[in-house]
């Protein structure tokens, strides 16, 4: 095996703590990563020894900042396997990626009439955005429905498509069913109607090896807190051919190319979308980030992980009155589940106190809520650093609750 | 009782567990305990915003007394409503004014229920002092 | 005196670095601060010891972590004199708030035929994205002109106002000219005409105790690197009556109330604007920023920074052969020049070789180069953990150069 | 002189400086004679896009030779210009695209003029190589 997880804990030493006088248990990945010591280290590093404003400097430091941003986006497009590394935007986060697409895209290819396709298991981030363009541009919202397993019923995609269709956002891994959406064939059917598709990639990064060009997506988002990075940056990749064509997002220092007061013209790619002072302290640390986890390997850490899923499942469905929600078998680390009556908030109080943190309540999906007709889920949801044994301790603490409802 | 000696009772009370996980057995007990509102007043109208659960919170009053009711889906949060309901209901509009919910502090129950952990029993205790308010300025009218 | 330079620059170990192999003299801190050790340790500390995404976590650490963020709120409410917490959004800098203005002010309130001022000395963050929404509204950008001196042309307000002017957006201190902007007449000007005002800070913060009560602006926005702190984070204030009316801007978790796919309602201010995981490391560092300046004095600061700034102007003055672009008798620490006929870029380069950092080119204000009818311009820029010491090798080194030519 | 041979000269004279200094002196001294190239040419579509300063680029074809012309308004950059124009000027199209401009490294120009650093080094050399290699193909055409 290359994979010995009593080396990964060494890199990660915020782990190391008790919570409520118990050791402490993480299995709120999908909410966000930890990070690990290269990568806390890599920003102090840096920010004790370099920094100025990037680009247009002709000093040292700013040289020196702007090579290690640019170098980070050349790590991202090497990541996403991209064809050009002026694909790749920084952006603060997924949220945001999204919204650049669902505000520029919009602008330009949206009319009255048209309308948009996202499915019933997006996170509220990859609705939102589409809702208020489609309120701006006075069009419709279409919904591809999942089973009550968790999977999309892609069946019916070619029924939703109309000759208005102008995007399909998707995404890649459900934040709460775990569910690994068949993205490839999705793209390919909407591609036969010459409809781009945006893929949410914020949950598949940290587990799925991705190809942006072999998946053929149009565009791809993701962001930094969830893969082991720092918080408040993001990515947006997309293909160039839909990046020359949109207007830019924000406006700004460095996305001009020259300003007067009659006429301003825009810079190329991929400083059109990179409005202001980027977060460069923030792109450096995701570079590191990658490049950590691209050591260890994907693929390990994919086959891990289910490893933990399994087991996990497994052990859960022993105990009497679980329900899960999700169990396409082909998912992610993720279960959202039901134990008994017990109300999620009590649950992850209680699992708190015993020091293990898990996300409950509506997880940002609503129509999730509504499609399985409860007002909150409970999550666990699991990284390559988590063990067997703390799964074993997970199970002991929800039998220990059971007992006291 | 008053809202003083309630307030000792309680203390005194959650003074016997040491393990936070008592406290929480002995919390869970209450919300059983704790009689359902009635399910016409579990409306929208009624729910205290800023909540992970759900609680409802509706008020009437006898003679000079406001009489407060709640519920709460999770348990937990149960509990807790009915602490506040010893504490606050079947009070004159001007004792609840008067009333400091110290005994959350006491317990230890304010680190464990900040605001920001969206569990609402600042919002629900906001909610009691605002309807207290509004009621003293009715009977004060009426005089 | 209550300021003592050498402890600050114990503050600042950064600073303490030979660049092209001699002492680093870092004179670009209009383009971004340096960070005192304080705000790089909190980062790192906080980074090693507490991380999990915020709001409507039950758990130990999300629930500090929020907190801390929540604390950075009231660091920012308090340090800009802000009514209520609720007012305080925080952004990903002073570009993003002002496009957030830009977007969700102008969707509500620009129409056809309406106009918005800006002045001609703006930065291109408080022109482009006014610019970009007029495009859309089909709405006319009017221009405040300047005086040679760098001082506005404060009297032909009123001759620009009509009763189709809806918003008029100005820099407090050019970053340019280093002008301070007359801002609270002004804005009583505006508001004569019922005209909200939006204050671009990102100069002044730095220098300037903000009072936004008593100035009585509408907006004001700020950049977290400009002032000692992280890069990526950033402040929009707005009054509660405007921000409850205005649309909400990115769309996505934590900004909705309830989502369904026939209708979202939104959630409370702040919330209602901060779509998205936020940057909280950022913010947290930020609120450390703020309380290392408030510490130090922002008097003390501005006190220290004019004496830089008289000490450097006489200086240079006494060179033959030196222009000043902006010479208000009210400026901050900024100096644009030209030396003799010496091109920018090749000035900045050798200022670089000789361990100096200053910034050349555009700066971001075409608008003022065109004024001044140049290609490009040399800046430099104090703070106050410059010294005197250093001053004197500037003008040593422009010296040097100026024989070079 | 062929190019190995101008780039050979270059780095000699280069050596010649250790401090960095000196070496843009000599750059200055470069740039100021580089004979400036005719007004009608300093126009927008012959400017070298991403550089700091306002770089023109102006090229012709005399027998089979693809002779340039640049100038600058900054007089380093005029100075790395010069060089190139040594380096490149009066070749065959071939001979351009065969030649890498290794001289820049070797006197240690790219880590002081890296593409980021925004003076458009590199972006010049690439638009000499385009230039070159659609005039090799109109010349094959020709044939
Ligand atoms: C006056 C002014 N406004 C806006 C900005 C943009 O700030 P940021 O790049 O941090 O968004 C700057 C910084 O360059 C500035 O000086
Ligand atoms: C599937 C999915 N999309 C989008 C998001 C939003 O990501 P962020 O909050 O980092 O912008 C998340 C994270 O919660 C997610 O899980």
């Amino acid at each position: 095996m290359t994979f010995n997880y009593k080396d990964i804990r060494k890199d990660f030493p915020i782990l190391d703590q008790k919570v409520n006088n118990r050791p402490w248990i993480y299995f709120d990945n999908a909410a966000t990563s930890q990070r690990p010591l290269v990568v806390v280290e890599k920003i102090h590093e840096f920010s004790l020894q370099t920094n100025a404003n990037i680009h247009r400097g002709t000093h040292f430091h700013a040289i020196k900042t702007t090579e290690a941003y640019e170098n980070a986006r050349d790590i991202v497009k090497e990541f996403l396997h991209a064809k050009e590394r002026e694909e790749i935007i920084f952006t603060h986060g997924t949220t945001e990626s999204i919204n650049l697409v669902a505000r520029s895209f919009c602008e330009r290819f949206l009319s009255e009439g048209d309308e948009i396709i996202v499915t019933e298991m997006e996170h509220h981030a990859n609705i939102v955005p589409w809702q208020m363009a489609c309120e701006r541009h006075h069009a419709k919202l279409k919904v591809l429905p999942f089973a009550d397993n968790g999977n999309l019923e892609t069946d019916l995609l070619e029924s939703l498509i109309s000759s208005r269709t102008k995007i399909l956002a998707i995404a890649h891994v459900s934040n709460t069913l775990g569910t690994v959406n068949p993205i490839k064939e999705i793209i390919r059917i909407a591609h036969n109607h010459n409809i781009p598709v945006l893929v949410d990639g914020a949950q598949s990064v940290p587990h799925i090896t991705i190809d942006v060009q072999d998946l053929d997506c149009d565009f791809f988002a993701f962001s930094g807190h969830k893969i082991y990075g720092p918080t408040g940056i993001g990515v947006l990749y997309g293909k160039r051919a839909w990046l020359d064509k949109m207007p830019p997002f924000l406006g700004g220092g460095e996305m001009i190319d020259k300003v007067t007061f009659e006429k301003t013209t825009f810079n190329e790619l991929p400083h059109k979308f990179e409005a202001g002072t980027p977060h460069y302290v923030g792109a450096i640390g995701l570079g590191s980030a990658i490049e950590y986890i691209r050591k260890i390997g994907l693929e390990n850490i994919a086959a891990y992980e289910h490893q933990l899923l399994t087991y996990a499942s497994d052990k859960m469905k022993e105990l009497g009155g679980m329900k899960f929600f999700g169990e396409s078998p082909n998912k992610t680390g993720v279960i959202c589940f039901q134990l008994d009556q017990i109300h999620p908030f009590d649950l992850g109080t209680l699992l708190d106190q015993l020091g293990i943190a898990v996300r409950t309540g509506r997880l940002c999906a609503d129509p999730v809520m509504d499609h399985y007709e409860v007002t909150a889920m409970t999550r666990a949801s699991f990284s390559f650093y988590n063990t067997m044994e703390e799964i074993d301790r997970f199970i002991d603490s929800l039998i220990r609750i059971q007992k006291m409802f | 009782m008053t809202i003083e000696e309630v307030q000792q009772a309680i203390i005194a009370d959650f003074s016997v567990y040491e393990d936070w996980m008592d406290k929480y057995t002995y919390l869970i007990e209450l919300g059983n305990e704790l009689v359902p509102i009635d399910a016409a007043y579990k409306v929208d109208q009624n729910l205290i915003r800023g909540c992970q659960s759900r609680v409802w919170l509706q008020q009437k009053m006898e003679g000079d007394l406001l009489i407060f009711e709640a519920e709460s889906d999770a348990l937990i949060v149960k509990g807790l409503v009915a602490l506040l309901m010893k504490v606050f209901s079947g009070r004159t509009p001007q004792e609840i004014l008067d009333a400091e919910p110290y005994f959350i502090d006491e317990i230890g129950l304010r680190q464990h229920l900040s605001p920001t952990r969206s569990n609402g029993l600042m919002a629900m205790v906001k909610q009691i002092k605002l309807y207290a308010l509004a009621y003293k300025q009715i009977l004060s009218q009426k005089k």
